[in-house]
């Protein structure tokens, strides 16, 4: 036998300051990958057609996302913990109601969107307790929730709707309006985007979401409140969906008992394409907002270059199937890089 | 009870008379336990002896069934690990528990982090304390780099600096050793002096007797869940430790039988995973045991993990019995003969989720059915069979293993690739946390097996089961096998040369 | 161990399974034409979609996976089915071919998640608006209707004038297969290591992406002959067919004790919740209870399902005594494998 | 050799009603019928159920609803009709959500000697009796591009936002609407675009705003699907072509009541649901009695509602729509 007595070929060593930036470079990029998914659709889409970029084009188009970007953010909360919060469509559907019934009596608008908090804060503290204490699985709780409160608001609601007519003018006026192209919704939306990611990023609390979805035991062992963090975690999301509520009634003026409907598999896909992992630990909020503009601007592109409404839905199955494999290409590649780097020290 | 306590000074942190139970297990019974400041005390006792147990009960992890734990002399009730850690008790688990998606930064300073106005998190501040600690270490890892990817010595390494960032008054270390080679073993040992002589009591638990030997004055033995005795280390020998764990007297412990090689079984050609080991050949002929040495992240485990097929290798061959494997397919490797036992145990070797029963079958659903069908019948009685042989201590056979204690979890895993009767055995570290007495046990298996013509590669950190028991020795270095040592020229000093990169055979 | 004893003895499959008796039982007695053959061959033929597909999606549950898409493939095996009879093709040829598509289908997912190593989850929600999207493609606003007169009657008729719908036998046996390809081979043995820890199933010589992939297939095969049936059962081949079903298939399923973690469950609690469902549906039909309250009873029914064994064990474990902290759950730590 | 379309062609049809009409007979009282919507808790269906038992109380006859709460659940419609079979109640006024799904079942309950009345969407002739039609698809069809091209100046490019792609009754309408823009009057109008909501509020929300980016020089919408109207005027009325581009088509007094004060919405039609409901429930009980039987020219008296007569294929036509617009607006509340 043989054994090869290669000379000792000096590796080279990763010189060490870098990698702690490349590191943090590499998991913006993830975003920025998902950034350029979309800026590339919106120049191509413009190319096509002149008037997409209008005012109003871009107005439509921020205002189309906000919704969805509210709810993405509570629910990438309740996903870096490790659960899942199907109910969020159900809470808006109800929260949109209850604001709408509050103003149709005449109410103010600013009670009205607290009114609606105050209910999302509601589930979402029910399904928290629910998953925390119970210590069940959050898919199943939230799909019985997500039963459980689209009944009770259809029961509540019967046939009776709320349209613009029942709101006072400057609710609904509010809901398209803005500063020039970027409307006040889409600012809400944003303000509490940021909000939430520097919370995560800059405060203990925030951080330890990430560790208690990256491994629960060890997050009990570290001492870290494990239920109290995800009963915030859940009200949170249950608050943003319903804020959300309240902008959807303002944006569409019109809520019925089908409000909300299905909303729960496009704000999964929002938070999923938005690189926010299911096993918990990983992702940003940044990444599930940009996840959710891009899932909203598909349905405003589509349309926009004049594909047959036959098509949208297969393209845009398609779209986010590309948009999972090329973040995970993305993902792998990184890997690679990563265990390259380790893979002599010591 | 007597406490040979010479410092005069109270112990910070004691347990009295504690009992704990899970469901018909008596995993303590009325156990005392005290820790003076200043003092290195060691914990010893057999595999499911209750020592996880009682370091689980003094973290606050375990609530006490019966008796109290006690605080400068003062009974207190932790109600979580929180709690305990609050009261300054740092504690390293058997097992690793760290984040796989946060930073090595975060990871030793979750929910502790040096903070900003605001309660805001300074990270540079922590990355610079955990640069520090790396530094009194004397590891080179990356505080920002995730913990995912970490081998099991490295995550080690980083509970351990966790533990160390408390600057904690007590400080509880199970097994902290046991995916640990000599050098950073040393390192170890040098931090734990100098916190010692800071006045921090230090509670710590191996199985390598020898290191208990090295460090702590005291120690303080369990058998089956009773306290047996606590008393000064000087003096003593590793017999007499022995003896009180086990019971009674034990065996040799590295039994070689002498075997003439036969056939060469496996042969290694050239084998080359891009960015993890280059070029490495080697051959394990029938009835030889082939050590494999080499320090943390050497590239040994990365060599068996290809070799089994669980990585694909860039460039290479892999032969058994002379005929080729497929590269990246374990179940034709099993097929051909190979079997693997993994490294960690928790996460590759078992499901801990499933019992005994099970985890033993998985390896042989393919050899054992009957008309196609899971011969439930075979199944049970092989694996009784071999949870016997390898006196794994359990309460039912149907039990999940998650219930094990550490070690008798790793006989399972042994059980399960034993019971596949191999042709060729990689063992990864085989006897990582398992006790003396069936450490033994263990290396008259492989010795046994070697007789009977089966040929072993021994992957181990512990050189001196490696010089104990292999016939040859091989040792890699920086993803390269630098070295193939002969058993009689085999020493600490030749395999250690070789395995720092100062000298090539 | 005493805890494991009583976590046996309130097993929630049978506690699945028992319920599902009492409620027949009882709506024999006190609901007025739920007994008689009719009803029961509506409540049986009605259900039998989501028991078709329930089959394949427990085995893919157990083994740690989800696919979310079945609806899609069974409305795009439909809608092709449905466009090629309009093609004048005979429909022996186009059902054959429906189920290669239905291979297809199982495959695309089989593959992204096996070879890219993608979450089946956020696949099969892109593929789910993607085979219905292609369905939309291919039959566009028609309604296949005229399909043969002896398909139709198979697929809604039933065995003379007894309760049992002539497709249920087909169902029986396939069943019969699920169970033991699950139970009682090695195969389906690997499905409960995959699950449970999928790292430790590949170190112990398991194809866990071989299997992954025959699982998705298998699922898109049965999805595919579900939208057949249904097409045929409801004389109709549109492309919004079965639209929704995924999710009374994940409820009745997680209602039967399956465990989404992976790892845990029986085909019996699975089949058992998909007919309980089916069954307080009818029953509360019959009673007039309304949709809405209906859609309230199986949210609480979803909750109580993984409450209530949780409940029931800490009731067992404090009246067996000595009462100690719970053991901690074990963790599902991801390896650290990059 | 197989079974292929021809073969199933040559078996026939199958002919929907038998027995004969006693045009005479009395109204029978304590009748059950079952009212069966596309969707519950649609304001649309309430309002035209709503019709349906006021005229059931009147007769002295008893009401039920029953239905999914979703629009496409039609699997679930299904087991309602196989629910209300099991009841024994008298009659079914259903508004299929597929034509074909629900064939099976109503047949069922047709041998089971339970009348079949479809109202607003119809399911195959020969699985009910008869098919109450809110206005002939004809009618509908062309006052809706007559009302349009009028606000237009018969100049311009228009589209319509349809609801489902699958959606019978809207399918029809367009067929006629765009028989009716052949005529040489409307030379200078053309339809660019036909685009589909799903009757889903976001959803044709979007639409509208891909129409009008895509083609700037839309002049008009008609939307023949109430929530289809409803979303698009909202987005108009919140968006620079608020009152430039013309918006018509299928909506309730009260959704658009808004939109047509602000300027959004010059006028729009509609048939009375209520009436809608309210003629199916009384022919529900005609069939029951034997007054009919669904033949093609029988007719019957459908109480204050006048004579209603039975056209082709069992079709009875609830009569002209209504146009709604500032003026009158107010005077309607549904
Ligand atoms: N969570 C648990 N549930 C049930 N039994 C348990 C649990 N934890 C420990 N045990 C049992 O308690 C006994 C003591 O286990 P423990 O882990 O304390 O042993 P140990 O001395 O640390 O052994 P090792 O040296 O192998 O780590 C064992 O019999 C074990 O099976
Ligand atoms: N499961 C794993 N996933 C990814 N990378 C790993 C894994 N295990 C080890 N590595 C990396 O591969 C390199 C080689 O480690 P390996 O475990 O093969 O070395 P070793 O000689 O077996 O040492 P050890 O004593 O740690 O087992 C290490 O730098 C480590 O970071
Ligand atoms: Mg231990
Ligand atoms: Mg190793």
């Amino acid at each position: 036998m043989t054994v090869t007595a290669t000379d000792p070929t000096p590796t080279t060593e990763a010189p060490k300051a870098g990698s702690a930036r490349l590191v943090d470079r590499i998991f913006k990029m993830r975003e920025l990958a998902i950034l350029v998914v979309f800026l590339v659709m919106i120049a191509v889409t413009q190319a096509g057609n002149s008037e997409f970029l209008s005012e109003q084009g871009i107005r439509d188009l921020l205002l189309n996302a906000t919704i969805l970007v509210l709810v993405a953010t509570g629910q990438s909360l309740v996903v870096i913990t490790r659960n899942v919060d199907l109910s969020v469509g159900s809470t808006l559907g109800i929260s949109a109601f209850a604001a709408g019934t509050y103003l149709q009596g005449g109410g103010n608008p600013v009670v009205a969107i607290i009114l609606a908090v105050l209910l999302g804060i509601g589930f979402g503290l029910l399904n928290g307790l629910l998953v925390s204490l119970g210590q069940v699985p959050a898919l199943v709780v939230t799909l019985g929730t997500l039963y459980i409160i689209r009944g009770i608001d259809s029961i509540w609601v019967g046939s009776r709707q709320i349209t613009a007519a029942d709101l006072p003018d400057g609710f609904v006026d509010f809901g398209s309006g803005g500063l020039s192209a970027v409307p006040y919704l889409a600012l809400i939306a944003l303000v509490v985007v940021v909000g939430t990611a520097y919370y995560l990023k800059q405060f203990g609390s925030g951080r330890e979401l990430y560790a208690l979805g990256s491994n629960p035991e060890a997050a009990r062992l570290a001492g870290i409140p494990v239920r109290k963090r995800i009963l915030a975690a859940y009200t949170f999301c249950g608050a943003l969906a319903g804020l959300a509520g309240a902008l959807y009634l303002a944006r569409f003026g019109n809520v019925d008992s089908s409000t909300g409907n299905g909303y729960e598999l496009t704000v999964v896909s929002a938070v999923v394409v938005g690189g926010v992992v299911f096993t918990g630990g990983s992702g940003s909020v940044y990444g599930a907002a940009l996840g959710a503009l891009l899932l909203t601007s598909i349905n405003s592109v589509l349309p926009a270059l004049g594909v047959s409404s036959v098509w949208v839905m297969a393209i845009n199955g398609i779209l986010l199937i590309l948009a999972i494999a090329v973040d995970r290409i993305v993902a792998l590649r990184v890997a690679t890089a990563l265990k390259k780097r380790n893979a002599r020290h010591g | 009870m007597t406490h040979p306590s010479t410092t005069g000074t109270a112990p910070v942190l004691a347990l009295e008379d504690v009992s704990k139970s899970f469901g018909a297990v008596r995993a303590l019974r009325d156990v005392s336990l005290e820790l003076f400041p200043g003092e290195v005390h060691a914990l010893a006792g057999e595999n499911g002896a209750g020592k996880s147990t009682l370091i689980k009960t003094l973290a606050g992890v375990h609530r006490p069934d019966a008796g109290q734990v006690l605080l400068d002399g003062t009974p207190v009730v932790f109600h979580g690990p929180g709690d305990a850690r609050d009261a300054g008790i740092a504690v390293i688990y058997q097992e690793p528990t760290l984040f796989p998606d946060l930073s090595i930064s975060e990871n030793i300073f979750m929910g502790r982090q040096p903070r900003r106005a605001l309660g805001r998190i300074d990270h540079k501040a922590t990355h610079a304390a955990t640069a520090d600690l790396m530094r009194r270490l004397g590891v080179d890892l990356d505080p920002d780099q995730p913990a995912r990817g970490l081998s099991i010595a490295d995550q080690q390494i980083v509970e351990i600096a966790k533990a160390l960032s408390f600057d904690a008054r007590v400080l509880i270390m199970d097994e902290p050793t046991a995916a640990l080679t000599g050098s950073e073993v040393a390192r170890l040992f040098g931090v734990v002096r100098t916190l010692r002589e800071q006045g921090a009591a230090v509670l710590f638990i191996s199985h390598r007797l020898e290191e208990i030997f090295q460090i702590c004055r005291r120690v303080t033995t369990l058998r089956d869940g009773a306290w047996i005795a606590s008393e000064l280390l000087e003096g003593m020998s590793e017999d007499d430790l022995v003896r009180r764990m086990v019971g009674r007297d034990l065996e040799e412990l590295y039994p070689k039988q002498d075997v003439t090689p036969g056939e060469i079984a496996l042969s290694v050609r050239r084998l080359t995973r891009e960015g993890v080991f280059t070029d490495v050949s080697f051959d394990v002929r029938c009835g030889e045991i082939v050590g494999l040495a080499g320090l943390v992240g050497a590239g040994r485990t990365e060599v068996a993990r290809a070799v089994f097929g669980i990585d694909r290798w860039d460039a290479g061959e892999v032969e058994i019995d002379g005929k080729p494997l497929v590269n990246g397919a374990p179940s034709t490797a099993m097929a051909a003969g190979l079997a693997l036992v993994p490294e960690d145990r928790r996460a590759q070797g078992l499901v801990m989720d499933m019992s005994i029963e099970r985890n033993i079958g998985l390896t042989g659903l393919r050899t054992t059915r009957k008309a196609g069908l899971v011969d439930r019948g075979a199944e049970r009685s092989r694996s009784l069979d071999w949870a016997v042989k390898l006196q794994v201590k359990y309460a039912r056979i149907a039990d999940a293993v998650a219930t094990l204690s550490g070690g008798n979890q790793q006989k399972v895993v042994l059980a399960k690739w034993l019971a596949t009767g191999p042709k060729v055995l990689i063992v990864d570290e085989p006897t990582r946390g398992i006790d003396v007495g069936t450490k033994a046990e263990v290396h008259r298996l492989l010795s046994q097996l070697a007789a009977d013509g089966v040929a072993v590669l021994m992957i181990s950190s512990d050189l001196p089961e490696v010089l104990g028991m292999a016939d040859r020795v091989l040792v890699m270095h920086e993803g390269r096998l630098t070295a193939e040592i002969a058993r009689t020229d085999a020493t600490e000093e030749t395999v250690m040369a070789a395995a720092t990169g100062r000298a090539a055979a | 161990m005493a805890d494991s004893t009583l976590t046996r003895a309130v097993r929630w499959d049978t506690v699945v399974a028992a319920l599902l008796i009492v409620v027949v039982l009882l709506s024999f007695g006190f609901v007025d034409g739920f007994g008689n053959a009719l009803n029961l061959s509506f409540l049986v033929g009605n259900t039998l979609p989501i028991a078709l597909i329930a089959l394949p999606m427990t085995l893919l549950v157990v083994s740690g996976e989800i696919d979310l898409s079945v609806a899609s493939t069974a409305g795009l095996s439909g809608a092709v089915m449905g466009a090629l009879w309009n093609q004048g093709m005979t429909i022996e040829v186009i059902i054959p071919i429906c189920l290669l598509l239905g291979v297809v289908c199982g495959l695309v997912n089989g593959l992204l998640v096996t070879r890219l190593g993608l979450p089946s989850l956020a696949v099969t929600i892109g593929t789910l608006a993607a085979y219905r999207g292609i369905a939309q493609i291919v039959l566009g606003s028609d309604a296949v209707t005229d399909f043969p007169t002896q398909y139709l009657d198979f697929a809604a008729g039933r065995l003379g004038d007894t309760f049992i719908p002539y497709a249920l036998l087909p169902f029986l046996v396939l069943l019969a297969i699920a169970v033991v390809a699950l139970h009682a081979t090695p195969f389906g043995r690997a499905l409960f290591a995959i699950g449970a820890s999928e790292e430790a199933a590949r170190f112990a010589g398991i194809r866990v992406k071989r299997q992954k992939l025959i699982l998705f297939t298998l699922t898109g095969v049965l999805s595919s002959l579900t939208g057949v049936f249904w097409a045929l059962h409801y004389a109709s081949a549109r492309y919004d067919n079965a639209t929704g079903l995924e999710l009374s298939v994940v409820a009745a399923v997680l209602l039967g004790g399956i465990d989404f973690d992976g790892g845990k469950g029986t085909l019996g609690g699975a089949v058992a919740g998909v007919f309980l469902l089916g069954a307080l549906q009818n029953v509360m039909s019959l009673q007039d209870v309304s949709a809405q309250s209906q859609t309230v009873l199986t949210g609480v029914l979803l909750v109580l399902s993984v409450l209530g064994p949780r409940v029931a064990r800490q009731v067992a474990v404090a009246r067996a005594g000595r009462r100690a902290a719970p053991p901690p759950p074990v963790p599902k730590t991801p390896a650290p494998t990059s | 050799g197989g079974t292929t379309k021809e073969d199933v062609k040559n078996e026939g049809g199958s002919a929907a009603s038998a027995g004969k009409a006693d045009p005479n007979a009395a109204t029978k009282k304590g009748l059950t019928v079952g009212f069966l919507p596309k969707q519950v808790n649609n304001p649309y269906f309430t309002t035209a159920d709503k019709g349906g038992e006021v005229a059931l109380k009147e007769l002295g006859s008893s009401y039920k609803e029953v239905g999914t709460s979703s629009g496409t659940d039609t699997a679930g419609q299904v087991s309602y009709v196989n629910t209300l079979t099991q009841q024994q109640v008298d009659a079914i006024a259903v508004s299929a959500q597929d034509p074909g799904a629900l064939c099976t079942a109503l047949k069922q309950a047709m041998t089971n000697d339970i009348k079949v009345v479809t109202y607003d969407s119809d399911a195959n002739p020969e699985c009910r009796n008869a098919f109450i039609s809110q206005a002939s698809a004809d009618d509908l069809g062309r006052t809706e591009v007559q009302l349009l091209a009028e606000q237009i100046d018969y100049k311009g490019e228009i589209a319509i936002l349809s609801a489902a792609q699958t959606a019978t009754n809207q399918n029809a309408w367009i067929e006629i609407m765009k028989d009716e823009l052949e005529d040489p009057k409307y030379k200078d109008i053309k339809l660019v675009k036909v685009a589909y909501g799903d009757d889903d509020a976001q959803k044709s929300f979007q639409q509208t705003q891909g129409l009008l980016q895509e083609h700037p020089k839309l002049k008009g919408i008609i939307s023949p699907t109430t929530v289809g109207i409803k979303a698009a005027a909202q987005y108009l009325s919140g968006s620079k072509y608020k009152g430039k581009v013309k918006l018509s088509g299928l909506g309730t007094p009260n959704d658009m009541r808004k939109y047509v004060k602000n300027g959004t919405v010059e006028a729009f039609e509609l048939w009375d649901p209520a009436k809608l409901g309210e003629l199916a429930a009384r022919t529900s009980v005609a069939l029951a009695s034997g007054q009919i039987t669904g033949k093609e020219g029988e007719t019957f008296k459908a109480g204050d509602m006048g004579e209603y007569t039975i056209g082709k294929d069992g079709v009875i036509n609830l009569g002209k729509p209504t146009v709604f617009d500032k003026k009158n607006i107010d005077q309607f509340d549904f």
